[in-house]
């Protein structure tokens, strides 16, 4: 009870906590679950942005897409690491994941239709992640706030290039093409700003979370922010957002928007999204199909070790 | 950018270039279908890195074939709009990633790892010779791609000794992947007046050149994995030529769909 | 026949044709693909055929509802020209001939023969029904098509009632893919007001109209085969608006690259 | 003795044999080679074609290929069943294609690589099959007669089918149509000529069966009379054979043509074919793959006799 007192001063002088230091069980518990969370969304947030690697339209693009999947991966490889300081092994994440107990981000249950939404993704889901994850770099647990300085910088990045790539077709493409973009932004603005999470009033984690500095602002404000930064944006580009509701109110300065539809996001975070079937098959079966592989490095590894003796 | 099919002329150089920068391209696009579905994330990042250097190695060489033809196409009209026999690969990149031909995802790492390592010091030799080329542009590209493809080198053997010298199963698929693979190895070295032509203009080596180096290089991984060579095949594949698998028809009508079915769009 | 994408208009009439015509269609397709892999010669022969008339039933279907939208569009342009969003037939129909998505050849003869008889036990009512469209091209085509369902969904029933009540092997595997089809079986019978239209303009019936005979004749056949249904999901795919899965996209990409790639052919 | 001096007796008299008959040993054993291998040939070369179902160009093309196919996989079922006339099963006769002891044609070791070829395979490969089969209609064994008069029927189908769909491309069609043919031209026309078999002074199973009335007519003579009948169609469709030696001699009142590479011929016979590896691949993982499949319908067949039984 001394430690923990002692935590709590610390994390109320806004102290860093560092893998090795005394944290109270439930501290390290939360932090796990959500690193691991963030980890798992990385590896399955690669699924429907490779699956327009194959049909890239040109091959700026075809290289641009690889190596943003490509940082993706390693944004789950050092996610993973994070996590591992805690405690925690690798195996252990994806063997919650895979059974189904852990979460990913539930956006990436839906499908990429269109090559805009490669786009449509780089600028407004990975916006979305940023708003959220720009906080986590004053997170409490240094590691993870280390991890998450080099994660946002990299998204930025990716945000940046998917608006442009949309920027493009909107300012030069055909008129299919400009279609194209707006029905991708029809698809993924709501669900976009699902990604904040419950409304505060329905959140359950979050207030632990404040208290403990992991999580620094609320959805519901970060949910405000994402969409007074996103639509000076869109009209930049030349498209709508589906909300009829939505207007600037010049007294709080800011823009009122629509209801979410809670429904569906709950319907979608319990498992009856349209992706969230396959999503978790494919992990699985990459899984499960490479288990040889992984068995056979293992087996290498033990057979150099004992010629290594021998020698 | 216009979507009607184009043809390149028959200058030998802009054929012997494109014999290069479409093997990078299509092995590339083979790789890239890798991404989320390989058996460790460390293998998803590294197979989705060497597509990426494979692209940019691609994009080098279309730009100066596309110079060299002197009929305006940039390395886009190239990539998309020629038609399946005027792809100029060994048939060996196109093979799907599993040696039965059937399942897009994820494929047979065995055979993947495999292939890798035989392009790769291909690639590796062919860069340094090509760092030597008359063409100072060329030149340019094999300086940069010899390093990557070294690294590419590097990381297939120690899979491919990894996978041959692991498991009894590994072992086992590692030696089917090899007995698929080995008739179209043949390719890679079958020369013709294209490639004496680019030898004789000082453009790059003869096909035939790499080959006791390639051979040198891999009988020693191969041994390191404790895999036999198979007996050498009658069969050549002449993808070089255009005439490919019938797998290539269906990595084209992918590639090639948006740029197809959205005519004269930007991106 | 141009190349450049077309777009349908908005009248119910033909949405409602296109959603029953773009399901024989896709359907008909992911059939095509067993062709030559399936587990007996005479289900290469069985699903070929299957294939065949369901093309046979979309291109009625497809040609009338281009004479409804008044554009001009024939049977190939509609088939051919559209963009993914365009494509109105439910989810199920797109889904890959294995659950896990993975594999053109062969797919899983489970979900195949499941899927087969989920859809043919559907058009069958359908057809039924559309047999007093007070469209007479639509009637002729239900009148013709009847048989056709009817007998596609006895010889499915059968295969699923052999592999149901089968092996313990078989059994599971007929069970896992009728949970992985429980949730998109939905989107057969979810109205709006496109079907309601129809139906009030007597062109056929509502998609509900079909639900409690389609369930009964489910459930026999289930209980035959001892399997179980699922529990309700739910998810409810909205293909007949455009959404799709990602499968549709790369489906397509195969299925329109002739036409997209030689603009003005006659073929 | 006696018997086989009677069975040479009716064969002299142009008598057909039926199942029920006797026969020698040698004769019964040439007809299960040849028509197992000729129905072997059936259900590969559905594969080359199959290959072209989901990219057919139109609807009606894609019927005319779904209906061809299925006419194919319909000749190696009653090619199988006069097969088993003769007291072997499909089973065994399966067994010899996956383990490549039993041969298929050899022509479906090539690649069809654009829609052309499907064209082409009617024209020039249906119409050398149709020359090699004419004369097995009157073959001395009636069942494989009998089953020959139907296949020629639907293959003629077949060859005008696609014929005419190359008129179609030659006559209305682009200049990239155009090309497209004479390419898949020149691709098959070496091939197809092989499809008589190597030349009749190497032909080393002819003789026996000239005599007992299996084969009717020599490889050369059919090769001869299929180039007669071609070339002709080939002008009328505005295609070219890639043969710099083909000349009509006026004196014999045929075409003169060029010496065939017979090192290909028997390389490819030999396995060392484009296709060889993966043809025989796609046939033993489908029948391996749909082994549960089989298991399971015999499973249920005896459940339901026992079934029946108590009843």
């Amino acid at each position: 009870a001394r430690k923990e007192a002692a935590f709590e001063a610390r994390i109320a002088a806004g102290d860093f906590i560092e893998a090795k230091d005394w944290m109270p069980e439930h501290y390290r518990k939360t932090l796990v679950r959500q690193i691991s969370q963030h980890a798992h969304s990385e590896i399955v947030g690669m699924l429907p942005e490779g699956n327009w690697i194959s049909r890239a339209p040109t091959l700026k693009r075809k290289a641009i897409l690889l190596a943003k999947v490509q940082d993706e991966g390693g944004h789950g490889l050092y996610l993973y690491a994070a996590a591992e300081t805690l405690g925690t092994s690798r195996d252990q994440m994806l063997d919650a994941l895979h059974s189904g107990k852990a979460k990913y981000s539930s956006i990436f249950n839906y499908p990429t239709l269109t090559w805009a939404d490669i786009g449509v993704i780089g600028w407004l889901v990975d916006g979305a992640a940023i708003m959220n994850q720009v906080p986590l770099c004053r997170c409490s647990f240094a590691p993870y706030a280390r991890a998450m300085i080099r994660v946002c910088r990299e998204e930025s990045f990716h945000q940046r290039q998917g608006y442009e790539s949309l920027l493009v077709m909107m300012r030069d493409g055909t008129e299919a093409q400009k279609a194209m973009v707006q029905d991708a932004v029809n698809r993924w603005w709501w669900p976009s700003l699902m990604m904040f999470g419950p409304a505060d009033k329905d959140s359950s984690n979050s207030e632990q979370s404040m208290r403990w500095g992991i999580k620094r602002i609320s959805n519901d404000d970060l949910r405000q922010k994402f969409v007074d930064a996103t639509i000076p944006q869109a009209e930049v580009l030349g498209v709508t957002v589906p909300d009829a509701d939505l207007k600037w109110n010049a007294e709080t300065g800011q823009y009122d928007f629509g209801a979410i539809d809670w429904a569906e996001f709950w319907r979608v975070v319990g498992g009856d999204g349209p992706c969230n079937r396959e999503r978790l098959a494919t992990r699985v079966k990459a899984w499960d199909d490479g288990a040889w592989v992984r068995e056979a490095a293992l087996a290498h590894a033990k057979k150099q070790a004992t010629r290594a003796q021998a020698a | 950018m216009s979507h009607v099919s184009i043809q390149v002329g028959n200058r030998a150089d802009v054929h012997y270039l494109l014999r290069i920068a479409d093997a990078c391209l299509i092995l590339s696009q083979r790789l890239g279908e890798w991404c989320g579905h390989a058996p460790i994330l460390e293998e998803d990042l590294a197979l989705s890195n060497m597509a990426l250097d494979l692209v940019g190695q691609a994009r080098g060489l279309l730009t100066r074939a596309g110079q060299l033809d002197g009929q305006g196409f940039d390395e886009d009209q190239l990539a998309f709009l020629r038609d399946e026999r005027q792809y100029f690969n060994p048939v060996l990149m196109e093979l799907p990633n599993s040696a039965d031909g059937a399942g897009r995802q994820p494929g047979d790492f065995a055979l993947t790892q495999l292939r890798n390592f035989g392009v790769a010091t291909w690639l590796q030799l062919l860069w340094a010779a090509l760092e030597e080329s008359r063409d100072v542009e060329v030149a340019a590209i094999a300086a940069k791609a010899v390093k990557e493809a070294r690294y590419h080198q590097q990381h297939a053997a120690d899979w491919v000794v990894r996978l041959g010298d692991g498991t009894a199963d590994s072992s086992a698929r590692m030696q089917a992947a090899l007995v698929v693979l080995w008739p179209y190895f043949n390719e890679l070295f079958v020369d013709d007046e294209v490639s004496t032509a680019a030898a004789a203009q000082g453009l790059g080596p003869t096909w035939g050149d790499l080959k006791s180096d390639w051979q040198a290089q891999m009988d020693e991984v191969l041994a390191d994995a404790q895999l036999k060579p198979p007996k050498p095949s009658a069969y050549v594949p002449a993808g070089r030529l255009g005439i490919h698998s019938e797998h290539l028809g269906h990595l084209l009508a992918e590639m090639q769909y948006l740029q197809r079915a959205y005519p004269g769009g930007k991106w």
